[in-house]
């Protein structure tokens, strides 16, 4: 099965609390009027600069956070939650440390409620689906970045999920593993003809994969442009990257995005403002970690 | 198996050296031989001990207390910590008050224990289990702070309830920061137990050591030392051996 | 008065490493009618063990009377049944230093480094009563320091110079005097005479509640006393030497061997009034003891001692026709 | 402001609904008030402490043996611990040694140390030295080898000598980890130094305790001990607070 | 000043020990007969499956260790360790993480043995070169990828070295930042006309930033074919990416390197061999420190 995704005039702020003084609460606006359609079965690509809310929007659709205003639909239905409908892959694969590759790919029909028996079969299934046979017992640390994330987004497909949410799943892989994977996923989309949402700043990697690319604006997002790419069937023999018709599409998104990125560039720069905050937070996590340690030791 | 012996030889050349200057210094007249017999007399005193079933009661004695004092505390503080470690607002309000018992020296109080529990063993393990719980609690606490975000996220995206949230997710991630948790408070718990085997205490590896002083029996006074470090060692290990089991995911097999 | 329930007949109590106590030679000698013994360990320490006696960890426990008068100003309901440590001319405690020390009287005292077996005991007490008495200020006797030093290692740190004054007594003097190089400023019998110095103290309830486990108790003490009081030297000594190695505590019994009087002033441990009443006093003129808080009287009983004079009356009137035994000084 | 006031209170509920219970337990008979006294009877005991100024001697007499014996295991077991950390073949001889030491408890060597080095200051605070000293080292150690490679790497490749790239990557690199030791060792040096103090000490909280015990005073005890946890408590903060100096670069500035 | 290269019959093996058996003691050999000329002032960029051998060939350069066999010259005199005539740059950025962004440049300075003042006034006029005027008192925790990058290439650069070694310095960074950066470091290599050694695994880059292209075999890396790159002047403004000879040139790297990446796929797929190492040493090493507090604690 298959869904289609509709977004209605969906916005997300966030509370940002600037220094020390409580009382100076602000608001930074994330996403801001979206409306956006997916029809079920179609792999559609967002590309945006970074910072400008491509995974707040991922997280809205996937129920992990209620947007500020509007409604996002799926095949109607209005999201209330996480749900097993919607699988999600990760950048950082968020596999299970301590669990091997099959029992991760078990993880998540455990909360589908399948026997054990089922369980074991479908990761059988999936990881051959994804070309992971006999590496089902390794463990995450034995497995190279492209393996790593085989293994996470088999274990979105055990699920059957109607709809594949993928945020930049390829961005922390070297070109030649990222690559392969993309012929991979989209040999998978042929098979499952699942609706696919994909996220990634890779210009070329959103014209290979996409049947539509849909351009974001930066911060806050806003639906920019909405780019059809044609290319025909894409082979792995032939090098489609390298034909004029890729080349074409790959220049509308450039244009198109080269604009926003600039003025990301200068609302990053330019003031020690909010999208500051970015790199300050994502550092500050691994140190907190590191610290908490220290703190009690 | 040349080369294993070598290895062994290596790694155990200070532990030799140590003792060989433990054996000479006392002989040659460096240091008082009453006040620090040579290494091979103290041997004999634990061979003895050993013989006549004295160490074997005094170890048992100790240990108890010690492990039994452990247990308790992880079985109190690990599910606590958990909680407190979830909850942010209990850990907020909570906090304070740990810092000011995980400061509060476990010593100090013996006396509190004391007249407060008596001198029997549920004083001497109540203080095991004081000093024990403490770098349990903080250490889970901050193993439930540090689980990786993006776990919880994308378990939460396949739709996985709390409890198993926290069964399969919360729990396992903070495997290892607990234990680091727990070899502390083994540690501490044979520390503290020494002093609590002081008083009202008639058998326990600390009532040996003391007996030996008063009496004047400086070799047994050494061999009960070294069966304490002796013991530490062993317990530490074992934790080790149990931690690695639990986290062999960390590790790569070779 | 009868306690309704029948009394289990256990006394529990803490022993000494390497000593025997009397209560223990009692039993031993089949003194202790139906009441059992029950070791729960060893302390060093008087005051710690009155105050397990407090807490129910023990039903008897023995101290320097002037910490249990504090104990029981501190609110403990507790009341003393027998004498059983003392002074005299061959049981006695000195404030020992070395011969070349310059300290020779209690002025030389002022600032200096004394070692005691515990804090709030008989040396610290004796030590306070004694720089009073011979003119130190208040603040020239708080200037003495004192310092817990287990007695084995004592003469060794006095004699490497760690500490200016040391007691010593029984076996510690002796082995001290006989080693050389060290002499007494002064000793607890010159300074006060003979005097029994602590007590057992029981719990009121336990009074109470086993009045015939105690009366069995204390009567089997006084006796094992009284024997040692009337035996010779050796013949006290081989019995301490016996019960230490039959009861397998892994004991050295060096300190035994040093034995030589029970230092009890009254026969069976019997208690004079002024054994608290010295000290009562003398503790509220130091200021550590709240004037009226404790009645010395009260705090006493020798009704359960076979030895006592005979009288069923409380314990105070009873003990006032015995002859002082030259203590209070 | 009275934002400010809410996150104190609330921060402080569980502390003061702590000392709320110790007021109110005594004085409704549940425990025994002599062993236990209300709160405001053991702070009227501590401000007559405070006021005589019998407090702060004690507190004077505790803090230079804790802080000198911390002090001397800082200035001994960090260089030593950079050492050993750098040179591998040390630290796999040494090792096995270090494991004994670290696991032999302090407090049952406390008998040796007083044998050994009599009963003033230098046991004291040989023990406070030797308790804090295994912290530091390990950690010490185990920063040094945590140092990340790549900065190594990428200082060699800018042509620094061995001693400047200790200096200046070695060093800051593993002041974090370093400074858990020294917090660890801090938490020590209070614990072992009550019970150095039980014994041959004329000043010292561990002293002010004991003699309050014995003296049946127990109001000044429990002031004792409450002064003991504040102590601690003040070392952390300090300590935390110097760490925390020197590693703001790890910590977002908001 | 700026330096020519020559790699003579290089090798390199590295002694591997496989399990825990001391005796089994074995060989990788990661280079293979490298002979390879880059002249002074080019700025050559090296391609290869991952794996290969890459990172490899650049310590040798850098000085940071020695080739098994064969030697390499840097103007005609064979390298005998690091030194300041070479900056490396690494793709973690290797920023000393408690010093500011100027006190970083400062780094390399002070083993160059300049005065206080006129290590100031160097790290200001390279911050500003990259672009990082007003960023000098940050740390880099308080920085973006992009703008660590930044600070590590002005670090290497304020040394004023001949050649200037890149390990794929752009891998971390976002597609947009990555394309940024690449111009920046154009402009630069314009500016000062240093020979600029630029190892990558995206095919994209390696084409838009090299006059020379040196594809290599997958390990033992042997060097499989030179690829001259003509584009004329890239300019910022215009999308030279999607030009028809970039479109050549890319698929001409493409193929070459097709076979190699699947060579390599193989290695590390068909036996437990040396290749899988690669994860497991790298996640290893994370873990390794987490471990060695926990051991201390
Ligand atoms: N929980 C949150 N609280 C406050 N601000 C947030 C939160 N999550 C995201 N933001 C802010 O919202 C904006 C968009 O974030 P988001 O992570 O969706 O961007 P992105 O497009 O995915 O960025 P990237 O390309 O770096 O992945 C950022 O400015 C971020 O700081
Ligand atoms: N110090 C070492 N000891 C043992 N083997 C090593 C060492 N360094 C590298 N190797 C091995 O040499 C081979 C080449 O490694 P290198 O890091 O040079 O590859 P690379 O091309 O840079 O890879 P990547 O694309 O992942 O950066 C690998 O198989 C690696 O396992
Ligand atoms: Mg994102
Ligand atoms: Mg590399």
């Amino acid at each position: 099965m298959t869904s289609s995704i509709t977004f209605d005039n969906v916005s997300k702020s966030f509370p940002v609390r600037a220094g020390n003084d409580p009382d100076s609460a602000r608001e930074v606006t994330a996403l801001d009027g979206i409306d956006l359609h997916v029809t079920a079965g179609e792999f559609s690509v967002l590309v945006g600069p970074s910072g400008c809310g491509k995974s707040t929007l991922l997280d809205l659709l996937a129920g992990l956070s209620a947007p500020s205003s509007g409604t996002i639909r799926l095949d109607g239905a209005p999201i209330r939650g996480p749900g097993l409908d919607r699988g999600v892959v990760f950048q950082q694969y968020a596999l299970l440390p301590w669990r091997s590759a099959r029992a991760n790919v078990e993880f998540g029909l455990e909360a589908a409620g399948l026997s054990r028996r089922e369980r074991r079969d479908r990761a059988e299934h999936y990881l051959e689906l994804v070309g992971l046979t006999g590496f089902a017992d390794r463990h995450p640390h034995e497995l190279s970045g492209g393996m790593k994330q085989r293994v996470a987004i088999a274990r979105s497909l055990a699920v059957d999920p109607d709809v594949l949410l993928m945020d930049e799943p390829f961005a922390a892989l070297d070109a030649q593993t990222r690559e392969t994977l993309q012929d991979e996923l989209l040999r998978i989309w042929a098979r499952t003809g699942k609706t696919i949402v994909f996220i990634t700043h890779a210009i070329d990697e959103a014209v290979f994969l996409g049947r539509r690319v849909t351009v974001l604006t930066s911060r806050p997002a806003r639906i920019k442009q909405i780019i059809p790419i044609e290319l025909g069937p894409r082979s792995e023999t032939d090098d489609v990257r390298s034909s004029p018709e890729f080349t074409h599409h790959r220049h509308q998104v450039w244009a198109a995005l080269r604009d926003e990125v600039r003025r990301a560039d200068r609302q990053a720069r330019g003031h020690d403002g909010p999208a500051d905050l970015h790199p300050a937070t994502a550092s500050g996590h691994g140190s907190a970690t590191t610290r908490a340690v220290a703190d009690v030791a | 198996m040349p080369r294993l012996a070598a290895v062994a030889l290596r790694r155990g050349s200070a532990v030799v050296l140590f003792l060989a200057v433990w054996e000479l210094v006392p002989r040659f007249g460096l240091v008082d031989r009453v006040f620090l017999p040579p290494f091979s007399e103290v041997v004999a005193a634990l061979w003895g001990l050993v013989v006549d079933g004295e160490l074997a009661e005094h170890l048992q004695a100790s240990l108890l207390r010690s492990v039994s004092g452990l247990v308790l505390a992880v079985l109190a503080a690990i599910p606590l910590g958990l909680l407190i470690g979830w909850y942010r607002p209990v850990s907020d309000v909570l906090g304070p008050l740990l810092e000011l018992f995980r400061n509060t020296s476990a010593l100090a109080l013996l006396p509190v224990f004391v007249l407060l529990l008596g001198l029997g063993e549920t004083s001497k393990i109540a203080l095991v289990v004081f000093a024990c719980t403490w770098p349990i609690l903080l250490n889970t606490i901050s193993a439930v702070r540090g689980v990786d975000p993006l776990l919880i996220k994308s378990a939460r995206s396949f739709g996985l309830s709390s409890p198993a949230l926290y069964w399969k997710v919360v729990l396992p991630s903070s495997v290892p920061a607990l234990f680091t948790g727990v070899r502390l408070a083994a540690a501490y718990s044979i520390l503290v137990l020494i002093a609590a085997e002081l008083t009202g205490a008639k058998a326990g590896l600390g009532y040996l050591i003391t007996a030996a002083q008063y009496n004047f029996q400086i070799p047994q006074m050494y061999a009960g030392i070294l069966t304490i470090s002796l013991l530490g060692l062993a317990l530490n290990q074992l934790l080790v051996a149990v931690e690695h089991r639990l986290t062999r995911w960390r590790t790569p097999p070779a | 008065a009868r306690s309704p329930q029948p009394e289990p007949g256990i006394v529990r109590y803490q022993g000494a490493t390497g000593d025997v106590t009397f209560p223990e030679l009692a039993a031993d000698l089949g003194l202790l009618e139906g009441v059992a013994l029950q070791w729960i360990g060893n302390t060093t320490s008087g005051p710690q063990d009155i105050q397990a006696a407090v807490t129910g960890d023990t039903d008897v426990g023995g101290a320097f009377n002037g910490a249990v008068l504090q104990l029981a100003a501190a609110g403990a309901p507790i009341t003393a049944v027998i004498g059983y440590y003392g002074t005299d001319t061959r049981t006695f405690g000195g404030y020992y230093v070395r011969a070349d020390s310059p300290v020779r009287t209690a002025r030389d005292l002022i600032g200096r480094t004394v070692a005691v077996n515990t804090l709030g005991g008989h040396y610290e007490a004796v030590l306070r009563m004694y720089l009073t008495r011979q003119g130190l200020t208040p603040a020239e006797v708080d200037s003495v320091q004192l310092v817990v030093v287990p007695p084995v290692a004592a003469e060794q740190s006095l004699r490497s110079g760690q500490l200016d004054v040391a007691v010593l007594n029984d076996m510690y003097r002796d082995r001290a005097l006989a080693r050389g190089g060290v002499r007494a400023v002064f000793t607890d019998v010159e300074f006060l005479g003979p005097f029994t110095a602590g007590s057992y103290v029981m719990r009121d309830e336990f009074l109470a509640r086993n009045p015939d486990t105690a009366r069995a108790f204390v009567t089997g003490t006084a006796r094992a006393i009284a024997w040692a009081q009337d035996q010779p030297r050796e013949q006290v000594i081989a019995r301490f030497r016996d019960i230490i190695a039959r009861r397998g505590r892994n004991e050295d019994t060096t300190t035994i061997e040093y034995f030589t009087s029970t230092g009890v002033a009254g026969r069976g441990g019997v208690i004079r009034p002024e054994e608290f009443g010295t000290w009562a006093s003398w503790l509220e003129r130091d200021g550590r003891l709240e004037p009226g808080r404790v009645d010395p009287a009260r705090l006493h009983t020798n009704r359960f001692n076979p030895y006592a004079p005979a009288s069923p009356e409380p314990a105070g009137t009873a003990s006032v026709a015995s002859p002082p035994a030259g203590g209070g000084g």
